[in-house]
């Protein structure tokens, strides 16, 4: 038991004391047995208040802290440090937290917030009391990160890595790297097209030895701990023969009897089923289209010193200090139906334009034989929809759409432009792009949610009315040659296995879910586990670049020391009562527990450098042998009877 | 500290310049990654602009509680050497280095006894605007300069005192030396961070706003003063007479979006901002009114939008249409000019009884005139510009200088971090490719 | 031994875990969706490791109910964890049959990290029903 | 309805160059003292123009309300220049108006402007050169006062029969300018209000508000409410001055042009002096400010601006110096400067007047009292609603 344990209440600005009474909860726990100190502060995190917990601790000779705050997600760290620095085990302070779960979770009822946060600081004392010292576990850390997916951010992520002096193994599922920037040509910030940037950066982590690129690859399980995961990854074969004679792969891309739709231009051409994915894809040379070729038994065996549909997976496994998942996005697929897409001829996407405007480099555009000069945008596109799933703004697109319209009209000779837009969100720097948009005559129609944009067909002309908010809701009509939806990201459609590998958590927009935008913004739940680019949320191709830089330098700091230290909260086997029933083994999904002979008896022990702390086994042992170190019976016990005692007391 | 201070050359790896929440990541980031680095603050304390702040959006935590154990851990890190009050100089590359002066301005204030006990504030006779409450109140000549100040030490303003000494004989520690001279300090560092942030626009430029004039007119960083726990009034008030307002405008896009006023593009957080004060002001003052006027509502960041809808679902009014001149009535009440372009297009007056200007954000990269042989290229608007904005966004015009946060754009928080976070990687790999 | 059955608004105590259900428990009150505070809350890191024992002494001294907000298929430490919450609850509702204890005072349900609303409504929905028991045995102890 | 993009490239063409910037933010509506609820501008006729909706544009009477103070282009936070699309608005306002199509020709084409300037020019000068020199006896040229006698130039030809046929030839002119400027305005007049099948004027409502005309031509009122109140004086002076010296030498050239030179507080003299001082102050002043474009409205010179007020300030300066070398009896001096005079004075009037730049004097408070009629008559269709 302690007997001097210093209780500090954080008014947290205003954040708590507008609806906890501070000064009561004070008065109510300054008395409680063991407690040597209570003080009411603005910002417990602020360096003053550390300092004076620093010098309360030195000089009232404090034996554990409790501070009352907010949620441990976000503090927990920083008044750990303030122990340590105190001079106290950091495993004799407890944050409680009052304003998450107590000020604003019942700002409706102040007192009954101000009674709540009395007992929640109550158990948190009562927890310290029986809290035992306990060191950080020190593991040594494999310098070296897994990145997943290979398009601009995770090449960027790996480069870096490497610069920084991690070693990398850049995992992408397609057989070619460069992910969505391959498909885009014009980029505004720079005279490079996508795939020459993708080359480049191929290019030079294609000469790193620190740097294995593995592409056809997908992630089939990671194991182990932060510092020392071990991934197993499976890679698919491209069936060419690593042999085969490059004039004859040539020869046999041209003869190859199969077309299929070509997703690389989202379905505006078809390619062969022999094929690179577009003409400097990287890694270089052709791949094979497995199921759409199988029957051409004929070209097969003609092809056969090229072609060998006999190559099997491949399982890699490599060990690895961290992750970054850079999966990126897909863009918003319309349902057949809206804006008449999949319905009416001449309406496509914002992703279908670009690779139209790529597939008529230099000259004017047409699309199923028909030349555009007019087209009308319309925005909004699976984003921003009260009523449908996407609520959220997709960031890029106000921007991508008046970059595409000027490219259009300086590189592809297209006359008229119409922006059928809700808000023009060209944030920043990209209002230049908007200006130059208005001041090529591009029309900017303002439209509302609820009364969207209706695009018909009409004896075989394409015909969009719009009501205009800007005048007076008139009704305006537009026989454009191309209606394009500016389509907005969503997450890709690969992230609910990779979530499930990893673990990593899924905000409310399916995205995943950052710890903390400001805090810890390319940081998930799962130490180790890295989030960057678009998989966090829209982003354009600078700022995935500039979060998957900062995901790199923090994947960094985090393995390139060697060492690291980790949470001791272990599970703990009591050997005395321990009869050794395998229970506890059955269920550790670590493979933590080992049976062991002690004093002439089998029992169980656990692996400390594998176990994680979950407590999955102290449930299901017959004897009660098995606890959590910190969820102790009598720990969880002692917070209960805190959280329900003197019931009356507080109440009202 | 002193000894070191006095050595001939200070010897970092990396010299960051500017201690707002971006150079606090960079060097932080640097730091865990083994890096020395050497911070430099033009003002008495690190913390920049955020730490002013109340809440953050979207996500309303308060600002003090993410930035403060960020100076805090920053200032404790053995790996970081942070020196406010001062300036970097001449800054020179040669053989692959850089070398330059620190120009230590004087605080009057001896740094190592101060204890920061206010004794010297109380006893001060001088008092003039608090430019750390955006001048809504007073401050002393020798003060300390907001409550979370790191370090929190006392400065003595020597163009305000009147030398009366009252503060040298009431200082226990007898810290007050106005001998102090500046000092110049040399360094050599193999790579710089410009986080210099951003300035405020400057309201007085938008003379049909009539900001200064008209006393119920006030900046959007006035009342984030307001709105923070350790606020100057404990409430939100008209500065004009002190009563409590109970119908308040946000008038958006003051000084952005507008080359009328010389400042084209637009600030990217005033819209959000301007939505999260309204959100906390419907908190402090249940009965009060809002209504914010705005060209476009630009909520693009990660739950921004829902954050949006939150708002307007909340009763704050969204009204299309720019504020084009403000009046004052005898009562001290605005009249706002706008057309009400949603609902017919007519000109029309609101009343209002206070009025907050969204002001945007202009550049501050006057910085780059210290870099002699080196040049740092500066975009259209003043920002510093990104060498290759799509592949090392963080990359300046000269080799070994990064940029992050704002001084190369305008940007909120999060993308500031992001930013910073980029800027110390691509620090961090160049200094390993120099190895 | 159920002293406080019947006095007052029901008491709730929530096993929630540290990674998965204890931000969306955060997340509710960042969002300020109001439930009852008499419902407390115990981290802890995963739920499939709350010990039946726990909950009984929970009910012992004095909750009126307990609610155990589970990983899910979210937990970063088993697959499993469903299944092995599950089995804790199955077990914990047997040993309170046998001790004569109305086993709906035990609930669970899986609760994401961001299924801030979907907690709430769990927690008023049990806290309903809970003050409706409260009334019947309080209505049974009057005849 | 239907969108014409190509509309903004032909107003272009009228000076209206920069509207394309706007993002429909509305400052310039607000910030204009003279936009109201009935008629809001300029922004709705930035957007008119846009988006090429030439129904909405044509039938509007909102440029001719705008006076064009330039506070909106100076609030103008995408320097749009919507003041000077409500100028533009205006010129092509008049093309449309001019069923000749003349005006069309004179402000979308410099070789027509100057041409016809320079043709009406060239046909008064002929038809002086006809008759000069003057008599080879300069003896009788000059009256007791030792002036020179305006009227007598022409040999053989008594002074009042030389006014007599000048006069004529003005009342000619007047009648022709009179009928192209009424003609249009019945046009202005057919495309605003007989358009509109659905507004119903009954008879007694065009005189009722006829009072507007007559005041707000004679005061320009709606001038007063822009912020710079010294333009307006400036105006109203030139106005004034301006229509006081039509009146004179149109209908009352022979009280106007005499022999005698009357004593100098005569009112004839007087009437010339404050007409002559009003028009040459407000063209020296406007073109120095054009000149220095330091004011908004001055920014952007179309080159029928600049036509106008340098023909106008010829026009007066010439006939200051045919006064003054008249009184000063300086014969030939006179009788020159009186054909560059005329040769100045008429494509003024024939060309400005009905086709061009000075057609506002006419259209302005015609579009006034069209607007309180237009008014008036849907107040009074409420009413009856009711």
């Amino acid at each position: 038991m302690k007997e001097k344990i210093g209780v500090y209440i954080c008014q947290c600005g205003s954040n708590i004391s507008d609806y906890i009474d501070v000064n009561r909860v004070r008065d109510r726990i300054k008395d409680c047995p063991g407690v040597g100190l209570a003080k009411i502060t603005m910002f417990a995190c602020s360096d003053s208040a550390q300092k004076e917990m620093i010098e309360d601790i030195r000089g009232e000779k404090l034996d554990g802290l409790v501070v009352a705050s907010c949620s441990p997600k976000l503090h927990l760290a920083t008044f750990k440090s303030v122990a340590l620095r105190a001079g106290l085990n950091p495993y004799n302070y407890v944050q409680v937290n009052i304003r998450e779960q107590g000020s604003w979770a019942h700002s409706d009822r102040p007192a009954d917030a101000t009674d709540k946060a009395i007992r929640m600081i109550e158990a948190g004392i009562a927890r310290v009391h029986l809290a035992r010292p306990l060191e950080p576990i020190r593991i040594s850390t494999v310098n070296s990160v897994a990145v997943i997916g290979a398009g601009i951010a995770g090449l960027r992520a790996a480069r870096e890595l490497a610069d920084m002096g991690s070693r990398v193994y850049l995992i992408e599922k397609d057989h070619y790297v460069g992910g969505r920037t391959a498909q885009w040509t014009d980029l505004h910030d720079t005279e490079k097209s996508g795939e020459e940037i993708i080359s480049d950066l191929y290019a030079e982590i294609d000469r790193r030895e620190d740097i294995t690129l593995l592409t056809g690859a997908t992630v089939k399980g990671m194991s182990g701990s932060v510092g020392n995961y071990e991934m197993e990854v499976e890679l698919r074969p491209r069936y060419i023969r690593p042999e085969a004679v490059e004039e004859r792969l040539a020869e046999m891309m041209e003869r190859c009897p199969v077309s299929v739709e070509d997703d690389f231009n989202y379905a505006l051409t078809s390619r062969k089923a022999v094929y690179a994915k577009y003409g400097t894809a990287r890694p270089p040379g052709p791949m094979v289209d497995r199921a759409a070729l199988e029957k051409e038994s004929a070209f097969l065996a003609e092809y056969s010193d090229c072609i060998d549909l006999e190559q099997k997976p491949e399982i890699k496994k490599f060990k690895i200090g961290a992750t970054i998942l850079s999966t990126g996005f897909d863009p918003y697929l319309p349902p057949a139906g809206e804006y008449g897409y999949g319905e009416v001829e001449g309406v496509i996407t914002l992703p279908q334009l670009k690779r139209l405007a790529a597939l008529h480099a230099g000259g004017s555009l047409s699309h199923k034989g028909k030349k555009i000069q007019n087209l009308v945008f319309i925005y909004c596109v699976g984003s921003c929809q009260s009523e449908g799933e996407n609520k959220y703004c997709s960031r890029f697109c106000c921007t991508a759409a008046c970059a595409t319209s000027l490219a259009l009209k300086n590189k592809h000779a297209v006359r008229q432009i119409y922006h059928l837009y809700r808000q023009v969100r060209t944030y920043g720097k990209y209002e230049v792009l908007f200006d130059e948009a208005l001041n090529q005559r591009d029309i900017f129609i303002k439209f509302d949610e609820t009364d969207p944009p209706r695009v018909e067909e009409k004896e075989g002309k394409v015909y969009v009315t719009v009501r205009d908010l800007l005048t007076d809701g008139e009704e305006l009509e537009i026989e454009p040659d191309l209606v394009v939806l500016i389509t907005g990201m969503v997450p890709s459609s690969g992230r609910a296995r990779v979530a499930e590998v990893f673990k990593a958590p899924l905000g409310r927009d399916s995205f995943f879910n950052e710890v903390h935008p400001k805090l810890r913004p390319v940081e998930t739940v799962i130490d180790g586990v890295f989030i960057s680019g678009a998989c966090q949320g829209p982003k354009n191709i600078s700022e995935s670049v500039q979060s998957a830089l900062s995901a790199a330098s923090k994947a960094n700091a985090m393995v390139s020391r060697g060492e690291m230290e980790l949470e001791p909260t272990l599970a703990e086997v009591n050997p005395e009562i321990c009869l050794w029933c395998g229970e506890c083994e059955s269920v550790c999904p670590f493979d933590s527990v080992q049976k062991v002979v002690r004093e002439d008896k089998e029992v169980a022990r656990i692996n400390q450098a594998t176990c994680k702390g979950c407590g999955i086994c102290t449930p299901v042992c017959p004897r009660d042998a098995i606890d959590l170190i910190g969820y102790g019976n009598a720990e969880m016990e002692s917070m209960i009877d805190a959280l329900i005692k003197r019931g009356e007391d507080h109440a009202g | 500290m002193k000894e070191q201070e006095r050595s001939p050359k200070m010897i970092h790896d990396v010299l960051v310049i500017g201690g707002g929440i971006a150079g606090e990541e960079a060097s932080l980031n640097l730091a865990h990654m083994g890096f020395t680095v050497l911070l430099v603050e033009k003002d008495y304390s690190i913390g920049g602009k955020m730490i002013h702040l109340s809440k953050v959006f979207p996500t309303l935590d308060c600002s003090a509680c993410i930035s403060t154990p960020k100076m805090s851990e920053t200032s404790r890190h053995p790996n970081i050497k942070i020196m406010t009050y001062s300036e970097a100089r001449e800054i020179k590359k040669s053989k692959g280095l850089f070398e330059g002066k620190i120009l230590k301005k004087p605080r009057y204030v001896d740094e190592d006894s101060c204890t920061g006990c206010q004794l010297c504030e109380e006893v001060c006779p001088v008092v003039v605007p608090d430019q750390y409450q955006y001048n809504l109140v007073g401050r002393k000549a020798v003060y300390i300069p907001f409550s979370v100040a790191l370090p929190k030490l006392a400065a003595l303003d020597i163009d305000s005192c009147i030398r009366c000494g009252a503060c040298e004989k009431a200082c226990p520690a007898g810290s007050i030396d106005f001998s102090q001279e500046p000092e110049e300090i040399p360094f050599q560092v193999k790579a710089i961070i410009l986080a210099t942030g951003y300035n405020l626009f400057d309201a007085r430029k938008k003379a049909d706003y009539h900001f200064g004039q008209f006393k119920n007119v006030i900046h959007a960083m006035q009342m984030e003063r307001q709105l923070v726990p350790t606020r100057p009034y404990n409430n939100v008030l008209r500065p004009g007479d002190g009563r409590i307002p109970d119908n308040i405008a946000y008038v958006l896009c003051t000084g952005s979006r507008d080359k009328s006023v010389g400042n084209p593009i637009c600030s990217q957080v005033c819209c959000m901002y301007s939505i999260k004060q309204a959100q906390l002001v419907m908190g402090a003052l249940p009965m009060a009114d809002v209504t914010i006027y705005y060209i476009d509502i630009r909520s693009f960041g990660k739950g921004f939008e829902e954050f949006y809808q939150q708002t307007a679902s909340m009763g704050v009014e969204f009204v299309k249409g720019k504020i084009a001149q403000i009046e004052e009535k005898e009562n001290g009440n605005l009249i706002l000019h706008y057309e009400d372009i949603e609902n017919g297009g007519k000109p029309v007056t609101a009343e209002h009884d206070m009025v907050v200007l969204a002001v945007g954000l202009t550049a501050n990269s006057g910085i780059t005139a210290e870099f002699i042989n080196q040049e740092i290229a500066l975009d259209p608007f003043d920002y510093i510009k990104p060498k290759d904005r799509i592949v090392n966004p963080a990359l300046t015009s000269a080799e070994g200088v990064f940029a992050a946060g704002t001084a190369t754009g305008p940007m909120d928080i999060p993308d500031t971090i992001l930013s910073a976070g980029d800027a110390s990687a691509e620090a961090a790999s160049y200094i390993r490719r120099l190895e | 031994m159920h002293d406080r059955q019947g006095q007052g608004p029901p008491r709730i105590l929530v096993f929630s875990t540290d990674k998965i259900s204890d931000p969306a428990i955060d997340l509710a009150g960042l969002l300020k969706l109001h439930y009852p505070p008499t419902i407390y809350t115990v981290i802890v890191p995963c739920s499939s490791g709350v010990k039946p024992r726990w909950i009984m002494h929970a009910l012992a001294r004095g909750f009126d109910g307990v609610f155990i907000a589970a990983d899910g298929t979210d937990c970063p430490y088993s697959p499993a964890c469903t299944e092995h919450t599950g089995k804790v609850v199955g077990r914990t509702h047997e040993i309170m049959k046998n001790h004569n204890i109305n086993p709906s005072r035990l609930r669970m349900a899986a609760i994401c990290s961001v299924c801030s609303e979907a907690f709430v409504r769990q927690m008023k929905k049990f806290h309903a029903d809970l003050a409706e028991m409260q009334n019947k045995t309080g209505e049974e102890n009057q005849e | 309805m239907k969108i014409n993009p190509q509309f903004s490239l032909d107003i272009k063409k009228y000076g209206g160059m920069d509207l394309n910037a706007c993002f429909n933010c509305g400052s310039c509506t607000a910030i204009c003292p003279l936009s109201t609820a009935e008629s809001s501008f300029p922004r709705k006729m930035v957007r008119a123009s846009v988006l090429g909706l030439e129904d909405k544009i044509n039938c509007s009477l909102d440029p001719w309300l705008c006076f064009y103070c330039g506070e909106c282009s100076e609030t103008c936070p995408k320097e749009a220049d919507p003041g000077g699309l409500m100028m533009a608005l205006r010129r092509y306002l008049t093309s449309l108006y001019d069923w000749t199509g003349l005006s069309k020709k004179f402000y979308t084409s410099h070789a027509w402007e100057f041409g016809a300037i320079a043709l009406v020019s060239l046909l008064v000068i002929t038809l002086f050169a006809l008759f000069l020199p003057p008599t080879a006896d300069p003896t009788g040229l000059l009256n007791q006062e030792g002036g020179v006698k305006i009227n007598s130039f022409v040999e053989g030809m008594e002074g009042e029969q030389f006014v007599g046929i000048i006069d004529i030839g003005d009342w000619v002119m007047g009648g022709i300018i009179s009928l192209f400027l009424l003609s249009n305005i019945f046009n202005m007049f057919r495309k605003v209000l007989w358009r509109d099948k659905n507004l119903k004027i009954p008879l007694y409502l065009y005189l009722q508000e006829a009072w507007n005309l007559f005041f707000h031509f004679a005061t320009q009122i709606s001038f007063s409410k822009c912020r710079d109140k010294g333009y307006w004086v400036f105006h109203w002076l030139l106005m004034s001055g301006y229509t006081l010296m039509f009146t004179c030498i149109v209908i009352l050239l022979p009280w106007f042009q005499t022999e005698k030179v009357h004593p100098f507080f005569h009112p004839q003299r007087l009437i010339g002096y404050y007409a002559t001082f009003g028009i040459l102050l407000a063209t020296v002043l406007w073109s120095v400010q054009r000149l220095k474009k330091s004011q908004e409205k001055h920014r952007y010179s179309h080159i029928t601006d600049w036509l106008f007020l340098i023909l106008l300030f010829l026009t007066a300066l010439t006939g200051i110096l045919v006064h003054l070398f008249r009184i000063n009896g300086m014969i030939y001096p006179t009788y020159y400067t009186y054909v560059v005079h005329m040769a100045i004075l008429v494509p003024m009037l024939v060309i400005e007047v009905p086709f061009s730049k000075w057609t506002h004097l006419a259209y302005r408070p015609v579009a006034i009292y069209l607007h309180h009629l237009k008014n008036s008559a849907l107040e009074l269709a409420q009413k009856q609603q009711k």
